[in-house]
């Protein structure tokens, strides 16, 4: 199967992510959809390492999952303490700075 | 002796400057020291005269040099005298006459507490007066120029506190501005054709040039001369100028700066002989003045206005002299002379009269006055003899010279300048007969009646004593006063006759200004024998309208030409609506412009910036999706961009 | 390595500026003396340099060099001309005068605040002025030049802004607003101009490689720096819009009235009398200099301007009922003929600019200062609130007059020397020109004169009545300034004779040859 | 794929390892990151060992140490000659050692240690319970307001965490200018974010507003860091590699026997064209550039003051590095591609930052506004894209930092009972209550309208000119022309200070610990020296103004 294939499923799920960021208002369906792009990011990266047939691409993965998992350490209690203290996690609900 | 001349400027310099920086302890001298250093001016004066009339008449001329003034790539200006003939005549008239005003002051001032300044700016005046005559270059001559004329404004206005004295000084230092003008244009015309712009060298080069730049200069020099003349159509200002006190009147705007226009003429001779136009102008400018000035003259009824227009049409004569060319020159000067004592000698009268009338000056409210001041009267009289050119008086020579020089010009032009001449000798005996009549002669009008109108209450502090409403109690003024009058009305006596027997004052100034005898196409006798006619129907007319009967105290309304007449013939009605007015509506809608057009531009902008930035603010709507949406947008463009780029 | 003159005059009224700065503000007096002896100390300086220079020998001298800022290709450079000298002597005379003048203009208001110095404030800034117009009249690189021209601003900002008139007709609050105004106002205007000059400096740099004055004269007069003819016209006109703000220029004058008006009479003379002359003295150092063709070809237009600017102003100066304003102006009028003689190309026209520049400052500090007395006698600015004041103030009445018949530039008075130069240096080169121009005498003699009218003349106001004349410290400011006009008129040529060659310099830098005199020609 | 290519790619790894080489790390040329990392990592252990008393002082004793001995490093380096002569690439091609990232790297870390005063700064805060307090929660964990916080209070806690997450960030601001492959840019760039959001969220006061901020910054920044990463992808697709090197050899075509299997993606210029696109995206968004930009303002505002000076200093001159290495050393051969497109940024950055700022109320969201315009300013001088560029944008950089540092440390003074008085009405006339503050916080103003005599117009003039002489004259003028409108705000402020009548229920003015008066007076003295005698720090950049490849 066309390897180029895969990069075409990369870019649909990054896409799809990033919609999702720009459409939802719940924080953490938001950052649910950033852990999507990033996922598509390893995708690419592995599909394009196995076309160079080096392994660059999958060690970035590797890390990727890693960044993602101290974001999600950082966004959880960045989005939970906000969410206790006004209890919404709307991400509109937090627009006391505009202007 | 060439250095003495600046000592002629200096010494009245010297004066000034004391009399004004010295401050109220010289209140007690003040006077003094400026009479003393003006006799010293003439005591130089008369020395170097003495020293002149010594040399042959080639030799006369002499120069003095002191220090190079504006040194310019190209251009220089020095601080440098020339006394010749010309400036000599001046030097006396100005020290001489000016030296017995001094003194006549003394008295007519006595009760003025600011005396002092008084006799600071006559000092000052006399300075920039000599300056004026002797200095060597148009330059210099233009300092002495704004000098007297800001002499002229401190005097005219001397009584500040006077509203319409304050108005008549500004109004005269501004018509005089407007002349300055013309000179400083025509020093930079001389500037830019000959390099240069001393008496000398430019006078020499005239011939090089063209008419036409010689006709631009010439006019310019005209224009000032209008200004500084009080020649239509820059008169306006003189019969306010009486606003001042009488002894100024006297000196500057009858003697000796209001000649100053003639005497530019004339020293400018070459410039003018090159350019008949401009020749033609001047004369033109002349009849018309002599004429209007007349007929201002004849309505007014303040005796010094009515002295004022006579001066106006008097220099009227000199400026159509002076337009005459080499026929004309020297009886320009010489009846700028003999006015210079007659109506001098008229004004120190009136001022004499008003001295003993609590300043009042409106003649209605004189009359049969002879009885009270004869010495007053006498001179005052001898003085109005000279004026209307009886037979004999020094008036009498020197007009007469020239209504015959202006029938000389031959052609129609010769004929209508001399019959304007005519009618002009005809007028100023019907004016000044009437002046004469209301003020000396007929019944006491001025008993039982309150004085001066309340209106316009009296200004000078020697009124203050006599108190407002009290019945004038006329009397003759002290001889500090009188003195200077009659050895005027000598002047004005014999000064004709001496000069003109033997044409001494012909040989005098020909040096100068070379001069022409005039062929008028009628005999010279009979030119006399007409002017003394035209003169005595004049005096004729006025007795049968003032003499026989008795004058009403209120003027009648009186026909058009009169009441217009009264109002400077509408001129300055005319000044009012269309420069007044109109400079007003222009700087206020100027104000307007600047405010709200050229600022508004600026603060324009900066609201625009203000409302531009507010708009775009709204972007920022605090909402962190849209601000992914614009992320994200501008991420697309930026990719969309990059490959565009590429693909084109 | 002499001693660096040049530097020091600058130096030292710097170093004055924090040292007054410094003093506390119980010891406010102290301030005022320490900021009037380091004025004069400066002057003397000045005098030095005066004397010092040699008008017959090099274009530049007392030059001093230093390595500055090599990236920049900016060097200090330090170096006067003719001009130069004539200009930095203006200042550093002009100054002790300014602060003698504003001697109880800075005093708080309420004395309790220890933390808030005003007076202090006032002088030092004053001070900081002087030492920034003084080096921006000795920079002989354009970088160092700009550099001043720019920063100077600031300490302006706060003295316009910062200090005004003791009594206001309007009452204190909106006297602050209007101040802050007009001190807003001036920065902006000329801000806007500095920064459109930096571009032209930028390409300056691009295109030269360096900011030396004398090298990149040289180069373009030895013609190994070329430049491109558009070129030259994009950056003589960056430089030529801020002088032109700076002078000011219709239609670029409208924050002068304001500033002027809002202003003490001291900063107020400060602005006229000593900091806008930088920027005409610039044109006549930088544009002429660097840009001769450019300038060449923006003559006409740039002389039109002038001529509006001259008349324009007069005229506003005639329809404006607030003394200080008319005097700004009148000021306007004056640097559209200071503009119109620089740019006449004509050794007389530039000669009578530089003049100009000179006595316009006295001129204007004599009549501005005296207003400034009358001013804070009645607390009001408005024309109309005066009336026969030479009764009750002769000698106030006197010196007003004399420093108006110098405004209108009376013959025997030093700025009649300058305007009449002007006049026939542009004359002889644009008749039409020269002969409108005229029509300004006559405007400045009403304004002047309707000035003087509408205040000294006429019956004594009630207001005015009990009006103190001129106090000793008034006198003492003044006098010098009357004996200066009338010894400038009188006898110019110490003056001439130092700018004379620097002018000459300047013609052959623009490669212009005065008009020959049409009979002389036939010759 | 071929069956082929893949059983190769198995059995290449199929092959028994005799021996594994080590990684050879040049600690030497590494060590200011490392002793910054490591400082951080024992401030970890000090929260986790050090009893509460004695946590602060000795985290600050850990944290100026560490970044002190860092600079000290970074200097021995520089005058070690790894700036100029022996730059090169250090740790297996992850990292660069030359001019640009010693110099960003001091500058960050002076930054820093501005920064750790600023932190550890009690002075300024009422004691509450007899403790001294500063700007973070005593328990970022408990809701504002609730009763576990007033106990926290009461107990006298105080995040001391702040300091290793700010040590953290240091680490890594001081890759990732020095990164010198995309997955080190990525690891960097995630490594100095995080920890800045959580810092954003631990306010004293204001609470909800900082952990709004903190959100927005996070999501957004999460965002961007997706559009990176995905950049990075697609570009180790292009050119098989993450070097920066290889990568910028493929751009070249100097790489030229390209895998015919593979000529699908590699050295396929769509490829190319995107990633980088949306790798230079990711780091416009930490530089805040226009249409990047629109966290800063909200971020700025929300976050605790002393964070947002240093935040506002350091990540625009990490990030500005980490963009010049990447548009230098691995697309210079793309120039003709970037250019116009910098160029279109940098014109809307400029004039949308200063129009916006014209109507600011909020002194701390102004200076955000103007933060963005001189974002647009830098890219001017690395429109450049010469080495006169780069030193002036190093220089800018420089000078920058200090002047924003003080400012915000200003701001820090200026307090009333709601804590800092931030809106600007509030500002005026505090030169008459408390003219030397006012005076301070006008020079930062005038440094940053770029006033001649101060580092500001050193700065502009720099850029400006470097950008002239690589012929983009246009960006000059539309820099010259948005300084006039940003002089306009600034003006404001200062006639606020200045001209105004002070109100008199207006803010006080707390009198700091020597800490912030430090960090204060030095950004005083840095504006000044570098505004009136420039010459060394210019002659510093430019002889870092070169890149290793």
């Amino acid at each position: 199967m066309n390897p180029v294939n895969y990069l075409y499923l990369a870019s649909l799920l990054f896409t799809i992510g990033a919609t999702g960021v720009l459409i939802r208002r719940n924080a953490i369906v938001v950052f649910m959809c950033v852990e999507l792009m990033l996922n598509a990011c390893n995708l690419a990266l592995v599909a394009f390492s196995r076309m160079h047939g080096n392994l660059d691409g999958q060690i970035i993965a590797f890390f990727t999952m890693v960044v993602a998992a101290a974001e999600v350490v950082v966004g959880l209690a960045i989005i939970v303490s906000l969410f206790r203290s006004r209890h919404s996690a709307s991400v509109d609900d937090a627009s006391l700075m505009k202007l | 002796m060439e250095n003495l001349i600046a000592l002629l400027v200096a010494a009245p310099l010297l004066g000034a400057a004391v009399l004004l920086c010295g401050g109220r302890r010289l209140d007690a001298v003040g006077h003094l020291i400026g009479t003393a250093l003006a006799a010293a001016s003439f005591v130089i004066g008369v020395v170097l005269f003495a020293d002149m009339v010594g040399k042959d008449a080639e030799h006369r001329e002499m120069g003095q040099h002191l220090f190079s003034w504006i040194p310019v790539e190209g251009f220089q200006a020095d601080v440098a005298f020339q006394l010749d003939q010309l400036s000599m005549t001046f030097v006396l008239l100005i020290t001489g006459v000016g030296s017995l005003i001094h003194v006549y002051s003394i008295g007519y001032m006595e009760h003025d507490e600011r005396r002092r300044r008084f006799f600071g700016y006559l000092n000052l005046f006399l300075a920039a007066m000599l300056l004026l005559v002797l200095a060597d270059n148009y330059l210099l001559l233009y300092v002495g120029w704004e000098g007297v004329g800001l002499a002229s404004y401190l005097l005219i206005g001397f009584w500040q506190h006077k509203p319409s004295a304050a108005t008549a000084a500004k109004k005269a230092f501004l018509v005089n501005r407007v002349g300055d003008v013309g000179l400083s244009i025509a020093i930079m015309l001389m500037f830019t054709t000959f390099g240069t712009f001393a008496f000398g060298p430019v006078l020499e080069a005239t011939g090089e040039t063209g008419e036409g730049k010689l006709t631009a200069i010439a006019l310019m020099l005209l224009l000032a001369a209008c200004g500084k003349s009080a020649q239509v159509p820059l008169q306006s200002w003189l019969g306010d100028a009486m606003e001042g006190p009488t002894p100024v009147s006297a000196l500057i705007h009858a003697a000796t700066m209001v000649t100053a226009g003639v005497y530019l003429i004339v020293r400018s001779a070459d410039i003018f002989n090159g350019s008949p136009d401009a020749q033609l102008v001047t004369t033109v400018v002349g009849a018309v003045t002599l004429l209007f000035g007349a007929i201002v003259g004849c309505a007014k009824d303040d005796i010094k206005k009515a002295l004022a227009g006579s001066t106006m049409s008097q220099i009227g004569y000199m400026v159509l002299a002076a337009g005459l060319g080499p026929i004309g020159y020297v009886f320009a000067i010489m009846h700028l002379v003999t006015h210079g004592f007659f109506k001098a000698g008229l004004f120190l009268g009136a001022g004499s009269v008003m001295h003993g009338m609590n300043d009042e000056v409106d003649m209605r409210k004189y009359g049969g006055l002879r009885k009270y001041m004869p010495v007053t009267f006498v001179t005052f009289g001898l003085g109005y003899l000279a004026i209307i050119g009886f037979p004999g008086l020094s008036g009498f020579f020197s007009k007469d010279k020239i209504i015959e020089a202006a029938f000389a010009k031959g052609g129609t032009e010769g004929w209508i300048l001399g019959s304007v001449a005519l009618l002009g000798a005809a007028i100023t005996a019907y004016y000044m007969t009437r002046v004469m009549l209301m003020t000396f002669f007929g019944e006491e009008r001025w008993r039982s009646r309150p004085t001066a109108s309340p209106a316009e209450p009296s200004v000078e502090p020697a009124a203050e004593h006599h108190g407002e409403h009290a019945e004038p109690h006329p009397h003759e003024s002290p001889r500090v006063m009188t003195i200077p009058m009659i050895v005027l009305a000598v002047g004005s006596v014999f000064g004709g006759a001496y000069f003109s027997l033997g044409d001494r004052f012909i040989h005098w100034l020909e040096p100068v200004t070379e001069h022409a005898h005039g062929h008028p196409p009628i005999s010279a006798l009979t030119v006399t024998a007409a002017t003394v006619a035209v003169m005595v129907i004049g005096v004729g007319l006025a007795w049968l309208q003032y003499g026989r009967g008795p004058v009403p105290v209120a003027a009648p309304r009186g026909s058009l030409l009169t009441r217009a007449a009264r109002r400077d013939l509408l001129q300055d009605d005319f000044n009012h609506v269309v420069l007044v007015r109109g400079g007003e509506h222009l700087t206020r809608s100027l104000v307007y412009v600047d405010h709200t057009l050229v600022d508004g531009v600026v603060n324009g902008t900066a609201a625009t910036m203000g409302g531009l930035s507010g708009r775009l603010r709204r972007v920022q709507n605090g909402y962190a999706r849209s601000y992914a949406v614009s992320m994200f947008g501008g991420a697309a463009i930026l990719i969309a961009v990059t490959l565009l780029m590429r693909a084109v | 390595m002499s001693f660096p003159l040049l530097t020091a005059t600058a130096v030292l009224p710097a170093l004055g500026a924090i040292a007054t700065a410094a003093v506390p503000a119980a010891r406010r007096n102290a301030a005022k003396w320490l900021a009037l002896g380091v004025s004069l100390a400066t002057l003397v300086l000045a005098v030095i340099v005066l004397v010092r220079f040699d008008p017959d020998g090099d274009r530049y001298q007392l030059t001093e060099s230093h390595a500055w800022i090599a990236d920049f290709g900016v060097r200090y450079e330090l170096g006067v001309d003719g001009i130069g000298v004539a200009l930095v002597a203006l200042t550093a005379l002009l100054i002790p005068f300014i602060i003698l003048a504003g001697w109880h203009d800075a005093d708080p208001l309420e004395t309790g605040n220890t933390r808030w110095r005003p007076t202090q404030g006032f002088f030092a800034l004053i001070l900081a002025v002087e030492a920034m117009v003084i080096i921006s009249f000795e920079a002989t690189d354009v970088f160092l030049f700009y550099i001043f021209f720019e920063a100077m601003l600031i300490p302006m900002y706060f003295l316009i802004g910062g200090f005004g008139d003791r009594a206001h007709e309007h009452g204190e609050e909106t006297a602050s607003t209007q101040r802050s105004y007009a001190a807003v106002k001036f920065l902006l205007y000329n801000l806007v101009g500095g920064l459109i000059m930096l571009a032209a400096v930028i390409g300056l740099y691009v295109v030269a490689g360096n900011f030396s004055l004398q090298e990149i004269a040289e180069a373009r007069a030895n013609g190994s720096l070329e430049m491109a003819t558009s070129t030259e016209r994009w950056l003589f006109l960056g430089f030529f819009f801020a002088f032109a703000v700076k002078a000011p220029l219709w239609p670029l004058h409208t924050w002068l009235p304001n500033a002027m008006g809002e202003a003490t009479t001291p900063v107020a003379v400060l602005i006229t009398a000593v900091v806008d002359k930088v920027g005409t003295f610039a044109m006549l150092r930088f544009c002429l200099q660097l840009f001769p063709e450019a300038s060449k070809w923006a003559t006409p237009a740039i002389l039109v301007l002038a001529l509006i600017s001259i008349i324009y102003g007069a005229l506003l100066a005639v329809g404006q009922r607030d003394i200080k304003r008319l005097v700004a102006y009148a000021s306007i009028s004056h640097f559209g003929f200071i503009i119109m003689g620089i740019f006449a190309m004509t050794s007389q026209g530039q000669s009578g600019a530089t003049l100009y520049m000179v006595n316009h400052g006295i001129s204007t500090a004599a009549l501005m200062l005296v207003a400034g007395f009358l001013i804070s006698r009645r607390g009001s600015r408005l024309i109309a609130d005066y009336g026969g004041v030479q009764k009750v103030a002769p000698v106030l009445a006197g010196t007003f007059l004399i420093g108006g018949l110098a405004t209108l530039s009376l013959p025997g008075l030093a700025p009649f020397v300058s305007e009449f130069l002007v006049l026939v240096g542009t004359f002889a080169r644009y008749p039409v020109i020269g002969i409108i121009a005229t029509v300004g005498i006559v405007l400045a003699a009403l304004y002047v004169l309707v000035l003087y009218q509408r205040t000294m003349t006429g019956p004594v106001k009630a207001e005015v009545e009990g009006m103190p004349d001129l106090r000793a410290r008034e006198l003492v400011v003044v006098a010098p300034l009357i004996v200066l006009l009338i010894f400038l008129g009188v006898f110019p040529k110490p003056l001439t004779d130092i700018v004379d060659p620097a002018v000459e310099h300047t013609m052959s830098d623009v490669q212009k040859k005065d008009p020959q005199p049409e009979v002389e020609a036939a010759k | 794929m071929s069956a082929s290519a893949v059983h190769s790619l198995w059995t290449t790894a199929a092959d028994p390892i005799t021996k594994i080489d080590a990684p050879k790390i040049e600690y030497g040329q590494l060590s200011p990151t490392l002793i910054v990392i490591g400082a951080a990592i024992i401030g970890v252990l000090v929260e986790a060992f050090v009893p509460r008393k004695s946590r602060y002082y000795t985290q600050m004793f850990v944290s100026v140490v560490a970044l002190a001995a860092a600079f000290a490093a970074v200097v021995a380096l520089a005058a070690g000659g790894y700036g100029t002569t022996k730059a090169g690439i250090a740790a297996m091609g992850a990292i660069a050692v030359d001019g640009p990232a010693l110099f960003l790297q001091g500058t960050i870390l002076l930054a820093g240690v501005l920064g750790v005063f600023t932190f550890a700064e009690r002075r300024l805060d009422p004691e509450a319970h007899g403790n001294r307090v500063d700007s973070f929660a005593a328990q970022a964990a408990s809701v504002p307001g609730s009763d576990s916080e007033k106990a926290a209070v009461k107990a006298g806690f105080t995040t001391t965490e702040v300091f290793p997450l700010l040590l953290f960030a240091i680490g890594g601001m001081l890759v990732f200018p020095a990164a010198n492959d995309l997955l080190t840019l990525f690891i960097a760039l995630e490594v100095f974010s995080l920890p800045l959001y959580l810092l954003c969220a631990v306010a004293r006061r204001k609470r909800l507003m900082s952990q709004e901020a903190a959100v927005k910054y996070f999501l957004l920044g999460a965002f961007a860091s997706a559009f990176t990463l995905f950049g990075i992808a697609l570009l180790y697709g292009y050119a098989g590699s993450v070097k920066y090197a290889t990568i910028a050899q493929v751009v070249d075509g100097t790489i030229g026997d390209i895998n015919p299997a593979l000529a699908g993606t590699m050295g396929n210029d769509v490829l190319l064209l995107i990633g980088a696109a949306m790798v230079i995206m990711g780091l416009l968004f930490k530089v805040g550039a226009v249409p990047f930009h629109m966290w800063t303002p909200d971020v700025y505002q929300g976050a605790p003051t002393p964070v947002t000076g240093f935040m506002a200093a350091a990540t625009k001159v990490a990030a500005f590095g980490a963009l010049l290495r990447l548009l230098y050393v691995v697309l210079p051969g793309l120039r003709w591609d970037w250019r116009p497109v910098m160029w279109a940024v940098a014109v809307v950055t400029m004039l949308g930052g200063a129009i916006v700022a014209i109507t600011q109320t909020d002194i701390k969201r102004l200076l955000a506004y103007s933060s963005i315009a001189h974002a647009g300013f830098i890219l001017a001088g690395v429109i450049a894209a010469s080495p006169d560029g780069v030193s002036s944008v190093l220089f800018y950089l420089g000078a920058y930092s200090f002047v924003t540092i003080g400012a915000f440390a200003v701001v820090t003074l200026v307090r009333d009972a709601g804590g800092e008085a931030t809106h600007l009405s509030k500002w005026a006339g505090l030169g008459r209550r408390s003219p030397l503050v006012a005076a301070v916080f006008a020079v930062f103003l005038l440094a940053f309208a770029g006033i001649p005599l101060t580092s500001g117009f050193a700065g502009k003039f720099a850029v400006f000119k470097a950008a002239a002489e690589g012929g983009a004259g246009g960006i000059v003028v539309v820099g010259v022309i948005s300084s006039a409108i940003a002089a306009f705000f600034y003006i404001r402020v200062i006639v606020l200070m200045f001209f105004s009548e002070p109100r008199p229920e207006g803010p006080t003015v707390a009198v700091p610990s020597p800490l912030t008066m430090t960090a204060i007076g030095v950004g005083v003295a840095v504006t000044l020296v570098l505004g009136v005698a420039p010459q060394y720090f210019l002659d510093l950049a430019g002889q870092a103004g070169v890149f290793v490849r």
